[in-house]
């Protein structure tokens, strides 16, 4: 049963992945990057019941509170970019380059 | 009959013979540190330091009777070579005529230079030479030799650049030192080969050994010292250098560059004599050196206007004597050092007489701009052609007895080098005729402003003596064998002792070619009017007036291509080496410069390459989970 | 059997909801869709012994981090849908083969790995401590308890962080409401604006007003309004009321308060930069 | 007593210390500068009083664990060769402190007066340091440290074209280092004796390939520092961008680490190597001696011509270290010193003209002699021990690296002893342009040697003459610990073709 559960958690990750490379939307693609969190918190609590071993449960969780700092600056950078370009797709923010 | 044994030595004079070096050396010291504060008396001390230099040298004379002492000073190089000197008889000779030349031509110095604001430091070089020729010729290793000679060539540089503000000066003393330095390179080679060859440096060690080295060895050594022999004593080819010496005040000249450190490749030959004797090519190809020099000099001397120059081509040629005389073995050892002790006192006789002249003349050196100075600078005139009539070998002079000697042995030895050595003799007869007749006699040619006038009593007092030497000195060196048996101890002697005959053909041959010679110039220089411009001349006269085309030659040969491999290696410097690293850096920064590219600033490229990698991490996984 | 069906049902779903929401023009729709796949999840989650993850799951995620997505979407604009049209050169054909290699890849990876054929389970980790809240508070207090206070301090820092971020720096001091009365006043147009319907022949909002002199006054109707008139053809039959409508549409991007107020504001940088010249 | 210890750390707290010193007064930085350097000599020479050559191989040993999980070591002990190098380094700075007392002050320097001495202190910690490592890895670590202080000397003080040389000094030092950081871990890895000790490491390597490949690493470093040819071309840029003072510690000890490390190194950890290598050695030595002497000859730019004699000089050293016979190896040694002394004296006085016209190129002087005749005369002096007059110190050294090579490669000793006829051109050519002749009209305004720089040229040129006659009490330190190391690498001693026996006839 566990090996479904390992399956759809890697499709979601590439899914996100596709995303993050075929969105523009700075905040589209931020979805998309949690998506593959998610995906791997999948994974990892698909692990702690098949090793019958909590410490996958408490990656899941701090993953989550990782993610959920990261959503906060992320968005905040994102604001930022915005107010200053008025464009939130990360093509524009192309400067740093060569 | 052998060389004597070297007794070491430490008590008395002769272990007191190093203040002969120390006391010039001491006051070259305090003339160069001492600055300005010794202006006023610096002359003197210099002086004062060749006389004592003279005293202990004449008391060691009278000390020696015929041994031979080495005295050990101080360690130098642990394992090769210690400082230590050696007094025999052929190294008190030396001695005696360089500090007793040299006191006279400081004293004459104190005069000729008592306008220039520099005295003190040119009796600071002169002193330094003198410490410098002593440790040369006492030294009793090649290493202590090594460094008088070189000691003596750095005080002939700075001593023809005294006047360094004259370009011609300071291209002359570059040119003297450079050209002694490719004599040097020989000498050093040979020392190398003598220290891999015998394990020693020291002359008693190595004359002890010679007989077990093999002739090839002996030959190379022989032919590297005679290289470095021809350097300094100006021989064929490394002749150039000692015309542009003539740059150098007089007195240098009449010191450096005609008595003494000119003849120190004549010391070296035979103080090598057991080397040399143990290689007769190398004997034969010092004794053509000697040849082809006392003619070329003689030639360059018979074509020269300025006084100077002529009398250094006759340097040339006497040296070529003495070299001839030192090609010879035990018998010619005797002529060729007793040649040129006479030597040393005409020709500085003569050097320091055409510096009289010169100071009277407004330092004018053309001759075709004197005549008829005999009536003004008597005494000059007459010590001058004392030291003439010595030269060209007049009876009874010193010059007729050692030329002779070294003619007649040559005579012996081989008939070809003997009759070229007298035709040179008839050639000195000419040019030194030409020389005197132009100076002293003929029509007045001065210049309007000459305003000619005897020199002073320091200076014309060594000029008398030294002419009274150059009248006594060679009869009595030279008869019944004095300097031969004085020297035997030293440099050994032949088995049956040359007896002089004034009827010999060789000597009759010299007088007469000799007196064709001086009526010759007699009839072209003395009786005929001279151009004040000198004519154009024939082919010969060119060829020697151009040094025979020494310097075309070397230029021609040596400074033109060395100036482009010079530049070529310059080049290849600059654009093959550095050119190499540059274009290396060059690529290096041009392609990270395009790889750069590749950084387009779009964050889902960079994530499309990450997720490419992370693919291919995925890829790789599988495929070892697999094998 | 019923996890075997809930997975089923939730797999799917999950996985149409996130290639809708990749796929999606709008931003709000692919935000919505997100939601769904992280709802999916959290039953999931559930479903493997996983009670304490699957409520945080909600809160968190579902309730937390994707308001915020939405409250930037609001601010950065919802009504800007976002071009499908692909910029960079073969992007999409590349990002396409690296996702679906990619996904090929890992998941074959899986299917070759050797797993146990029934999973542990986590009654056992859990009996212990009482219950799945207990056993993870256990764990998070002793052995990840390090791992744990430094999350606090990310978490500080991170909200610092957004503040700093979100933080404008004001570059003037504030307007008093004495500096914009004066201000009002200098631009000659102290009065307020007028409201629509004044002097209007109807009471309709939408109907500019007329000012005392009979002209049309086209400050008078809200934009928005004249848009949906003008687009539905609902214009007066007054051609000059009519015209003003469709001037008021066309004029669109600044209301005229605030054209006035940056007016006037570049006229104040003007001369500021003529007295620094 | 750690002397060692003592003497690293003594300006290494100079340099704190003036680090420290207020902004502003420059004077205090350079009055205390010198007066840590001249401290540091001091005790130097208290320390090679007790020196005793007949001792131990290694005194004033100190060994501490460093990192002991590698066999790290800070291990620090002196023979006769790192004696006399460390005491070339101590005599050194402090006159080059006096030399470049302006130096720092130019308006193009980039950083702060305060900070050239500094750094100068911090320079010469590290030369002591690197000569008294006998510990590999701290060696290296000196190696490379040494590096910093010299690339800011350079960059921040230099001339014109600063930055492209002291980045090219940089790269050219670091790409050598690294290739010996390769080889200095695959010496501890096959060894495989958990040390990086040197002695311990002696012998330690047997298999031929290895020595050979380690051999090259070691020698590759070396090499560049050194520098052999065809790796020499950073020096000219180097020596003539850096302010002279940086120049003659640069030339006269950085490099020097270079034959050191072929000497110490080389030769003792990798003896059959280094007797394959041999004849490449020489090959390049003696290019290097012509070669350097020709483009010497070339130059117009007096530090880049005196570099280029260095080069020269250089092949010279490494041909008496390849040689392998006990003269030719305490030559090399001793000439290690004379040569910073005569280089020295000849880079600080062509600093002194260089000051005075602010032109670095020959065309740009003559008739100085004239106008400054105790100027010139040290100048001659300097330059005369750079063609190796003898009398003058160079010349010993010189021709024990001469007569040693003789004993056992005589065409290479030949073509090298052609070099003093080229040394007597560059340098005398150099002369003539610069002293001789008509006097230049911005040179007539030229003052002589003032106090401060008579202090600076005074102790070389006595040192010069001084060992120029009198040789003998380097030697004898020196003798024994060449000796040590010939024993090491194994070669036979030389024997004349004429054996002793004739001796007593």
């Amino acid at each position: 049963m566990t090996t479904e559960y390992l399956v759809l958690s890697a499709l979601l990750f590439a899914i996100g992945a596709l995303g993050v490379l075929i969105r523009r939307n700075a905040i589209v693609v931020f979805m998309c990057v949690e998506l593959m969190l998610n995906a791997c918190n999948l994974a990892f609590v698909t692990f702690a019941r098949m090793h019958g071993n909590l410490d996958g449960q408490i990656i899941a969780f701090f993953v989550m509170v990782v993610a959920a700092a990261e959503v906060v600056i992320g968005l905040a950078i994102i604001v930022t970019i915005f107010r200053t370009r008025r464009s939130a797709s990360v093509d524009d923010a192309n400067l740093l380059k060569y | 009959m052998e060389p004597a044994e070297i007794i070491p030595h430490s008590g008395g004079v002769i272990g007191a013979s190093w203040l002969m070096i120390a006391l010039p050396l001491l006051g070259a010291a305090i003339l160069l540190l001492g600055g300005r504060r010794t202006n006023a008396w610096g002359h003197y001390l210099g002086v004062l330091m060749s006389l004592g230099s003279f005293v202990v040298a004449v008391l060691a004379f009278l000390q020696l009777a015929g041994g031979r002492y080495s005295i050990r000073l101080f360690d130098f190089i642990p394992g090769i070579a210690d400082i230590s000197l050696l007094v025999d008889p052929l190294s008190i000779s030396f001695c005696l005529l360089i500090t007793g030349v040299g006191s006279l031509i400081h004293i004459y110095s104190i005069g000729y230079m008592s306008h220039d604001p520099d005295r003190r430091r040119f009796f600071a070089y002169l002193n330094l030479f003198v410490a410098a020729m002593l440790l040369l010729v006492l030294s009793s290793n090649y290493v202590g030799l090594f460094i008088g000679w070189e000691g003596v060539g750095l005080a002939s540089y700075l001593l023809i650049g005294f006047w360094q503000f004259k370009p011609t000066a300071a291209a002359a003393a570059k040119k003297a030192f450079i050209v002694n330095r490719v004599g040097d390179f020989g000498l050093l080679v040979g020392i190398f080969l003598m220290w891999t060859t015998f394990g020693s440096l020291a002359f008693g060690d190595i004359s002890g050994k010679v007989g077990e080295a093999s002739q090839g060895t002996l030959t190379a050594i022989g032919l590297l010292l005679l290289l470095g022999a021809c350097g300094k004593s100006a021989q064929l080819p490394l002749q150039s250098w000692l015309l542009d010496a003539m740059e150098g005040p007089t007195p240098v000249s009449a010191l450096i560059h005609a008595a003494t450190m000119v003849t120190a490749g004549v010391y070296l030959v035979v103080r090598s004599g057991f080397i040399f004797e143990g290689a007769p090519t190398a004997q034969l190809v010092v004794t053509i050196v000697g040849v082809a020099t006392l003619l070329a000099g003689a030639i360059i001397g018979c074509a020269k206007d300025d006084i100077k120059k002529g009398l250094a081509g006759s340097t040339m040629s006497q040296i070529g004597y003495m070299m001839l005389g030192a090609g010879l073995g035990p018998a010619g050892y005797a002529f060729a050092i007793g040649h040129l002790i006479t030597h040393g006192f005409f020709k500085a006789n003569m050097f320091l007489g055409a510096g009289s002249v010169m100071h009277g003349m407004n330092d004018e050196v053309n001759m075709r701009k004197y005549g008829g100075l005999f009536s003004v600078m008597k005494v000059t005139a007459v010590t001058f052609i004392i030291g003439y009539l010595a030269i060209i070998g007049f009876p009874l002079l010193s010059g007729y007895f050692t030329k002779d000697g070294i003619i007649e042995t040559a005579m012996h030895h081989n008939q070809i080098l003997g009759w070229l050595a007298v035709a040179g003799a008839g050639l000195t007869g000419f040019y030194m005729s030409r020389m005197v007749f132009m100076t002293f006699f003929g029509k007045r040619r001065w210049d309007s402003e000459a305003h000619p006038h005897e020199s002073p009593a320091v200076m014309t007092v060594p000029l008398i003596i030294l002419s009274i030497g150059s009248i006594f000195l060679g009869g009595y060196l030279v008869l019944s064998n004095r300097l031969m048996l004085f020297l035997a101890p030293a440099v050994g002697r032949p088995e049956e002792l040359p007896v002089f005959h004034w009827n010999s053909v060789a000597g009759l041959a010299t007088l007469a070619l000799v007196a064709v010679g001086a009526v010759l110039a007699w009839f072209k220089y003395g009786k005929a009017e001279v151009p004040e411009v000198a004519p154009r001349g024939s082919f010969v006269t060119v060829f020697a007036r151009r040094d025979l085309y020494g310097d075309a030659l070397n230029e021609a040969l040596l400074m033109r291509p060395g100036q482009w491999l010079t530049r070529i290696a310059v080049f290849f410097d600059n654009r093959g080496i550095d050119g190499l690293v540059n274009g290396l850096a060059a690529t290096i920064g041009g392609s990270s410069g395009r790889l750069r590219r590749l950084q387009t600033g779009f964050a889902r490229t960079y994530a499309l390459s990450i997720l490419f990698g992370a693919a291919v991490l995925a890829g790789a996984l599988l495929l070892v989970g697999n094998l | 059997m019923g996890e075997t069906i809930t997975f089923w049902v939730l797999a799917v779903v999950s996985v149409g909801a996130a290639l809708g929401m990749i796929f999606s023009r709008k931003a709000v729709y692919s935000a919505l869709l997100l939601g769904g796949v992280m709802l999916c999840l959290a039953v999931l989650y559930a479903v493997q012994e996983a009670p304490f993850l699957a409520a945080v799951q909600i809160i968190v995620y579902t309730g937390a981090i994707m308001m915020l997505f939405l409250f930037v979407l609001m601010l950065v604009g919802v009504d800007s849908a976002d071009s499908l049209v692909e910029t960079l050169r073969g992007q999409r054909v590349w990002a396409g083969l690296a996702g679906i290699g990619f996904a090929v890849l890992v998941i074959l990876a899986i299917g070759n790995a050797l797993f146990v054929p029934e999973p542990a389970g986590l009654a056992a980790a859990t009996e212990q401590a009482g219950g799945n809240v207990q056993a993870l508070a256990r764990l998070v207090f002793t052995r990840y308890v390090f791992a744990f206070e430094v999350t606090s301090a990310l978490l500080i820092t991170a909200a610092l962080g957004a503040m700093v971020l979100a933080h404008r720096e004001r570059l003037e001091p504030k307007a008093t409401q004495k500096d914009m009365a004066r201000a009002r006043f200098a631009e000659g147009d102290p009065s307020p604006l007028p409201a629509p319907g004044t002097y209007a022949r109807n009471n309709a909002i939408d109907m500019p007003a007329l000012l005392p002199d009979g002209s049309v006054s086209e400050l008078s109707v809200n934009r928005h309004i004249a848009r949906y008139d003008v687009e539905r053809g609902h214009l007066p039959d007054d051609p000059k009321l009519a015209e003003a409508l469709k001037h008021a549409v066309e004029e669109e991007p600044v209301t005229e308060r605030s054209h006035r107020h940056e007016q006037a504001s570049s006229q104040e940088t003007d001369s500021q930069a003529e007295v620094t010249k | 007593m750690p002397w060692l210890t003592i003497l690293m750390a003594v300006p290494v707290v100079g340099a704190v210390l003036v680090a420290l010193t207020p902004k502003g007064n420059d004077k205090l930085a350079k009055q205390l500068t010198l007066a840590v350097s001249v401290v540091v000599l001091a005790l130097t020479i208290a320390m090679a009083v007790q020196f005793s050559p007949k001792g131990d191989r290694f005194q004033f040993v100190e060994t501490y664990e460093w990192i002991p999980r590698f066999g790290v070591h800070y291990g620090v002990g002196v023979d006769g060769i790192a004696l006399v190098l460390i005491a070339l380094s101590a005599v050194l700075v402090p006159i080059v402190v006096l030399a470049s007392w302006h130096d720092a002050d130019a308006p193009s320097a980039k950083r702060s007066v305060k900070t050239y001495f500094a750094l100068l202190l911090v320079l010469e910690a590290m030369m002591i340091g690197v000569f008294a490592a006998t510990d590999i890895f701290l060696f290296y670590v000196f190696f490379e440290a040494m590096l910093i202080p010299m690339y800011f000397m350079i960059g921040s003080y230099g001339g014109a074209q600063r930055s492209y040389a002291a980045v090219k000094f940089l790269l050219y030092s670091l790409f050598g280092g690294l290739l010996m950081l390769v080889a200095v871990i695959g010496l501890y890895v096959v060894a495989g004796k958990n040390t990086f000790m040197f002695p311990e490491l002696i012998g330690a390597i047997q298999d031929p390939t290895t020595q050979k490949w380690l051999f090259a690493g070691f020698f590759f470093a070396f090499a560049v520092k050194a520098p052999l040819w065809p790796f020499h071309t950073w020096l000219p840029d180097a020596a003539a961008q850096a302010p002279a003072g940086a120049a003659v510690l640069l030339v006269g000890v950085l490099d020097k680490v270079g034959t050191y490390g072929m000497l110490r190194f080389c030769l003792e950890l990798f003896p059959d190597a280094s007797k394959f290598f041999t004849p490449l050695v020489i090959v390049l030595s003696v290019v290097g001696i012509i070669y350097g002497a020709i483009v010497a000859i070339g130059q117009t730019d007096m530090k880049r011509l005196i570099a280029y004699t260095s080069i020269s000089h250089f092949g010279f050293i490494a041909l008496g270290v390849f040689a392998m016979t006990n003269d030719a190896g305490a030559g090399a040694t001793l000439y290690m010193v004379n040569h910073g002394f005569s280089t020295g004296a000849l880079f600080l006085i062509a600093g002194f003209l260089i000051a005075r016209r602010g032109s670095p190129h020959i065309e740009d002087y003559g008739g100085v002699q004239k106008v400054t005749p105790k100027l010139a005369g040290v100048f001659l002096i300097a330059g005369l021990s750079g063609l190796a007059l003898p009398g003058l110190s160079s010349f010993v050294s010189e021709f024990m690296v001469l007569i040693g090579t003789a004993e056992r490669y005589m065409v290479p000793a030949i073509i090298s002893a052609s070099g003093v006829v080229l040394a007597a051109i560059y340098i005398l050519w150099m002369y003539q342009r610069v002293a001789g002749g008509p006097t230049a009209e911005p040179v007539k305004e030229f003052k002589d040697l003032n106090g401060r720089e008579l202090w600076v040229v005074a102790p070389l040129i006595a040192l010069i003459i001084g060992l120029g006659f009198y040789p003998k009490p380097l030697l004898d330190v020196i003798n024994p610990a060449v000796d040590h190391t010939l024993v090491s690498v194994q070669v036979e001693k030389f024997t004349p073709a004429i054996a002793e026996k004739g001796a007593g006839q």
